[in-house]
């Protein structure tokens, strides 16, 4: 059984087939890497999977079971966290305060438990959220307001948000977007150890070198279908691959 | 035959429509393009009416100066009104500033603080009863249509409320200044970004948005011969209803909405009674929103 | 660090405003002790503020002649504090006039919402409490202190019912303000018109302030009465004339006193014609104190005054003459006790008596709207 | 523990003893009724603006009908205490109950609404729920109001004292202010702000936010409704008029003013508006005008209220012990 299997899955808008009958799956440990030219269907498919986008045939099935149709709140529950494309953190609260309510989505709080509960959750929560920041190295900003991060430490801060969760899988949305090179070889670093630490991650990526550094499989999209989906340098020596590309990008 | 009580009520009804849809087309003209709620706009009515009122009582003018008059007025106050409440709070530098919460509610207390200190003054200056006006101005005088009684007023109300949605209709899509206004109202930035004066093209906005307001305004108190410092609170909270079951930015959406708001508070005086017939026009809202989150005939507009 | 200290300066600020009315209030009891006080609760700002408005100046006049008459050696002063028709409002002011011991005596306030929220204060207190207007049956129950001096709709209901019907009207359509005094109004009216053989054919209630009628009228007109039967304030009572005369509807309005105001003349014009309502004050009336009254009122306001105004100098007057019964030595339970004795006081709405449940017997009058004036007519 | 548990101890014994021993004590001194007054009206003010804060300040939904719920928690205790002479043990909780219940109902269809959509709903639900109020004689009795005569009666111990009416207002409302403090400076609380920020983000973070609305809608009802029984019984009646839109706005000027998204901004908005009007009586018929003048200016000069989130969520952690250090050394101390 794979973590999570992704079966002939399609999403159309209108008449644009945006995700057109992909098929694919991940297994635990594993990082996978999903690239393909813009508009090819990367972040729909993403967004299929995590329960944003309803799906209009196919299927996902996560840890064996079916979580096709299940609103985003209940996927993230069974331990698939995310980031955004677009870089999504709550501005207006610390960097502390946003961490911990990935550790809140995954634990789960109740309004009683707030008023009335001891100690031992809340330390949990904070325990989770230390340990998340401390991975992203964000600790000496905790009580930092998100908002007036930099833009680099506000994707890490996305990251640990995710993460504490503490995910059985994680997908990155474009993590590298709008970051220099040397703040790109840092990310991927990052990226491999958590991957080290065995935790399954799926990358989107506009970043060939990125992907192809650091993804022990490459799935390429194109046009919504899934034209390749191989070991790095299997793809790379791909024909079609290289076709898709060259015929879309400079 | 249809009974022509109920075709008596139906156009008691549609009037009343048109006088919510004559308030509602300035709210929503300013709503659509800055995407805050102008609490002020029913004080911009209320002194739309002082203002004709003073002049007429003054200089006894024709009807129709008094109307350019009250007009001039409202642009003029519209242009202080964004100066004072909106524009302090305006910064537009980047995307989450623009989306920012904070922004929209800071405006939304400011307009309501100005509202406060407007109709608080007004009551100061003038007392909160109704003003007498000279009966000649009223535009109240019966025409028999039929079985059916309607007033010169509601033709001219009807009138005016085509002219202005027409025209405003004619403007934002056919002049540089309404593209100016659709290019601001769908992506500030944008506008910016391409070379438009965002902040002059608002100012444009609250100028037109505020003279349709005091014009209803005159109209209005002139129809009714009705004019108090409160009048502005029941017209704006109906346009305000009649703006969001249209959809918020859409401006023939509020003006039938307006109709069809009007049209239910008819018939539930008819059949139910006068006390209950707000509860009608909620109940409509409540459903529509409901049923229908865009609106009634929502451009589509989510998480706005 | 800038953190803490801002907030530490923030909440000094605080403590200072707290601070601040204490002050105030100290300070105003060291001043009050040698005038007797009288506390007036009305609305002076707000949707009602034109009768608090004309309550004050009613109460000002009258003040001013009784403290020129020498009729005491101290000076009466009277505190007047706005409720803007809210009961928040007016219970705040009930603990603010019980807290100062110069005040023997509260007048107001104009609703009977509010003055029956006060009134649980003064009942408490003990403090007399006269209100000019607040006519809702219960309100004179509450305790032995509170008195009013107009006449409540279980006087005026059956007095206009009795009109009508003698007029020989049959089928009658009621309209009344969705407030507390409009339900009284048409419940009175009601009861003492269908006792009397008459038929109610159609009873609406609105919510004051309305400004459109016509959809109410239409109904009225389909029903067919005989007349109308209104219990409206001037403002909403010239709205509905004048829609009803637009839409051709030519059906006779009755009216309570509520609506005798020059205003209606004012803001309806022609169409107010025919307008018959019952009142207990004719500014037009030969009686001197009645001539004093109205040539003062024309000197301030520059047109003559209706019955609110009239209803609040009478209660002034009465409060005064309260209080010169119980001098020299004023205190609430006196004031209370020379209230409950008024008998006969003549007054600018005539003479006033409270019975032993604290109501005052009154004379009504009926009049007509005829060539623009207020007349009296005897039918 | 230890170190930032007393710290925190002392904030709280700081607040408690300006409750429950300055302001009594300078009331007691006073002797005045009037101030009394003030002061009920200020605490159930605060408690009205807390219950706000906490779904408009801290998750965002922009709620211009709570006065409704007020109302509704006022006669409940008022018609409980009349007509079934069930007083103020009974009033009380049924309140807030009622309340809570109606909230729950009327979140059910609207909670899905975003933004305006969500803030025209509300309004248009409180003035339904204001016009039942007026027009539904039969059991409300219109607008003749409410009179509630039975007063505060506490196991057989009729309160009559001014004093006593206080204190008992001032621990209802402590009590519920600090429930309302522990829902919103805890994680529960972060959650909440995360739904203001970007709900579907925090819907990808694993918070089930549709819930999460209902939930602090009805939470925040439940105290208005409260709020609304301390009113009917501190007041003796109850009418329609005093729960209109008009309060809904006064309400929610307040939290603006205080500083949207404080708790503590949210209870100084409350004493700053209650009495400020007070503090003006002497300027007549121009202290609307001021008032309104007084709320633009805290708007203009102070965007963030008088007490802004930021600064009053990091006074809170300094003052009552919830701050954590930098070092990951201190991270056994998070919220609690």
């Amino acid at each position: 059984m794979s973590l999570i299997e992704i079966e002939h899955v399609t999403r159309r808008f209108g008449g644009l087939l945006a995700v057109d009958d992909v098929t694919t799956r991940v297994e635990d440990g594993e990082l996978v890497g999903v690239i393909g030219p813009n508009g090819a269907g990367k972040t729909t498919l993403f967004n299929l999977i995590s329960g944003f986008t309803p799906l209009s045939a196919g299927a996902v099935r996560f840890k064996g079971e079916a979580i096709t149709g299940l609103k985003p709140h209940k996927i993230a529950a069974r331990g698939m966290s995310r980031t955004f494309q677009n870089l999504r953190v709550f501005p207006n609260m610390s960097v502390f305060d946003n961490v911990s309510v990935g550790a809140v989505g995954a634990m789960g709080q109740s309004a009683f438990g707030a008023v009335f509960g001891g100690a031992r959750r809340s330390d949990a929560i904070s325990a989770r959220t230390w340990a998340a920041l401390e991975r992203v190295g964000l600790t000496a900003e905790a009580e930092e307001l998100a908002a007036n991060l930099s833009y680099g430490k506000r994707k890490y801060l996305e990251i640990a948000r995710a993460l504490a969760m503490e995910p059985d899988l994680l997908i990155l949305d474009e993590p590298a977007a709008g970051l220099n090179d040397s703040e790109t070889a840092e990310l991927a670093r990052f990226i491999r150890s958590l991957n080290a630490a065995g935790m399954a991650i799926m990358l989107v990526e506009h970043d060939m070198n990125l992907v192809m550094g650091i993804c022990s499989r490459v799935v390429v999209l194109a046009s919504g279908r899934k034209i390749a989906d191989a070991e790095p340098a299997a793809v790379r020596a791909d024909p079609v691959v290289l076709e898709a590309y060259l015929g879309v990008e400079d | 035959m249809i009974d022509p009580y109920y075709l008596q009520q139906l156009a008691i009804g549609l009037s009343q429509g048109v006088i919510y849809a004559l308030m509602a087309i300035g709210f929503t003209l300013i709503f659509g393009v800055l995407n805050v709620v102008n609490f002020a706009h029913g004080e911009v009515y209320t002194l739309g009416a002082f203002v004709g009122l003073l002049f007429i009582t003054a200089f006894a003018p024709p009807f129709l100066v008094v109307l350019f008059v009250v007009l001039a007025a409202g642009a003029a106050m519209g242009v202080g009104l964004e100066r004072i409440a909106f524009k302090p709070f305006r910064r537009f530098s980047d995307e989450a500033s623009l989306k920012s919460r904070a922004m929209r509610e800071s405006t939304l207390m400011s307009s309501l603080a100005v509202s406060i200190v407007a109709r608080e003054g007004l009551e100061f200056a003038f007392g909160s009863q109704m003003q007498t006006l000279p009966f000649d101005y009223l535009i109240n005088k019966p025409i028999e249509l039929g079985p059916v009684t309607i007033v010169t007023g509601d033709v001219i109300i009807f009138a005016v409320a085509a002219i202005m949605l027409g025209g405003l209709q004619y403007m934002l899509t056919r002049t540089r200044a309404g593209l100016a206004i659709r290019a601001v109202s769908a992506n500030p930035l944008g506008a910016k970004y391409v070379g438009i004066d965002t902040d002059r093209t608002i100012i444009t906005t609250f100028a037109l948005g505020s003279m349709m307001g005091a014009g209803a305004g005159i109209l209005v108190g002139l129809y009714y011969g009705a004019i108090f410092p409160a009048m502005g609170f029941v017209p704006g909270i109906k346009a305000f209803v009649a703006m969001v079951m249209g959809g918020l930015s859409s401006i023939p959406g509020a003006v039938v909405c307006a109709l069809l708001l009007g049209l239910s508070e008819g018939l539930a005086t008819t059949f139910i009674s006068s006390n209950w017939a707000d509860m009608v026009a909620y109940g409509f809202l409540i459903v529509t929103l409901i049923f229908f989150p865009q609106g009634l005939f929502g451009a589509g507009r989510e998480r706005v | 660090m800038t953190l803490t200290r801002h907030p530490l300066t923030r909440r000094t600020l605080v403590g200072l405003a707290l601070a601040a009315p204490l002050a105030t209030a100290l300070a105003g009891t060291a001043l009050a002790a040698d005038p007797i006080r009288i506390g007036y609760q009305l609305p002076l700002t707000g949707n009602t503020a034109q009768y608090g408005q004309d309550f004050k100046t009613a109460a000002e006049i009258a003040l001013a002649r009784f403290n020129a008459s020498g009729r005491l050696p101290v000076k009466v002063e009277i505190v007047f504090e706005d409720s803007r028709s809210d009961a928040k409002e007016g219970v705040t002011i009930a603990r603010k006039f019980v807290d100062d011991p110069a005040i023997v005596g509260v007048l107001g306030d104009f609703t009977s919402g509010v003055s029956m929220a006060s009134a649980q204060v003064y009942k408490e207190a003990g403090m007399p409490q006269l209100s000019q207007s607040a006519s809702h049956p219960d309100y004179a129950k509450i305790s032995e202190w509170q008195f009013r001096n107009i006449t409540t709709q279980a006087g005026e209901g059956p007095y206009n019912a009795a009109w009508m019907l003698k007029k020989g009207i049959r089928k009658v359509a009621l309209v009344g303000e969705q407030t507390d005094w409009g339900q009284t109004s048409v419940k009175y009216f009601a009861d003492a018109f269908e006792a009397g053989g008459g038929k109610v054919v159609l009873t609406e209630y609105f919510n004051r302030g309305l400004p459109d009628f016509r959809a109410l009228l239409t109904k009225i007109q389909r029903a067919k009465p005989d007349a109308v039967y209104t219990a409206f304030f001037y403002e909403d009572a010239a709205n509905f004339i004048k829609q009803m005369k637009q839409l051709g509807i030519n059906i006779p309005i009755y009216s309570t006193s509520a609506a005798h105001n020059q205003k209606v003349i004012e803001l309806a014009g022609a169409d107010a014609e025919g307008l018959s309502l019952t009142t207990n004050f004719m500014p037009s009336s030969p009686k001197p104190e009645v001539k004093d009254f109205v040539a003062e009122w024309v000197k301030v306001r520059g047109a003559e005054p209706g019955q609110f105004p009239a209803q609040a100098f009478d209660a002034v007057n009465i409060m005064l003459d309260a209080i010169v019964k119980s001098y020299p030595n004023v205190t609430r339970a006196k004031v209370r006790d020379a209230l409950a004795a008024t008998k006969d006081f003549p007054g600018v709405t005539g003479t006033t008596t409270f019975g032993p449940d604290r109501e005052p017997v009154k004379q009504l009058m009926k009049v007509r709207i005829v060539n623009g004036v207020f007349t009296p007519i005897g039918e | 523990m230890s170190d930032f548990a007393r710290k925190g101890w002392i904030g709280k014994i700081l607040v408690l003893l300006l409750v429950f021993g300055l302001v009594p004590a300078a009331l007691a001194f006073a002797g005045k009724g009037y101030f009394f007054q003030v002061a009920n009206l200020v605490l159930i003010f605060a408690l009205l603006a807390a219950s706000l804060h906490l779904v408009t300040g801290a998750a965002g939904l922009l709620h211009l009908g709570h006065a409704a719920f007020y109302g509704i928690g006022a006669y409940v205790a008022a018609l409980m205490g009349t007509d079934l002479k069930l007083g103020f043990i009974w009033g009380l909780p049924a309140a807030g109950l009622v309340a809570a219940a109606f909230a729950f109902v009327v979140a059910l269809p609207t909670m899905r609404l975003v933004s305006i959509y969500f803030a025209v709903a509300t309004l248009a639900i409180g003035q339904m729920i204001n016009t039942v109020l007026l027009n539904w004689v039969a059991v409300t009795k219109g607008p003749n109001g409410v009179m509630l005569f039975s007063g505060i009666n506490l196991f057989g111990f009729a309160l009559k004292a001014p004093l006593a009416v206080y204190f008992v207002v001032a621990v209802l409302v402590s009590l519920s202010i600090f429930v309302l403090h522990r829902l919103s400076h805890s994680y529960y609380g972060n959650a909440l702000r995360s739904l203001r920020e970007d709900d579907q983000c925090a819907d990808a973070m694993g918070v089930n936010t549709v819930r999460l609305k209902i939930e602090v809608f009805t939470i925040s009802a439940f105290f208005a409704g409260v709020a609304g029984a301390l009113w009917a019984y501190t007041t003796g009646y109850v009418s329609p008029n005093d729960f209109g839109f008009s309060t809904s706005i006064l309400i929610l000027a307040m939290i603006v003013v205080g500083g949207l998204g404080s708790l503590p901004g949210a209870i100084i908005g409350a004493v700053v508006l209650i009495l400020l009007p007070e503090l003006l009586r002497g300027l007549g018929d121009l202290r609307n005008v001021m008032v309104g003048l007084v709320m633009f200016f805290s708007i203009l000069f102070m965007p963030k209220g008088l007490f802004g989130e930021v600064s009053a969520l990091s006074l809170v952690r300094r003052g009552f012990g919830l701050k954590w250090g930098a070092a990951p050394s201190n991270r056994e101390v998070g919220w609690q």
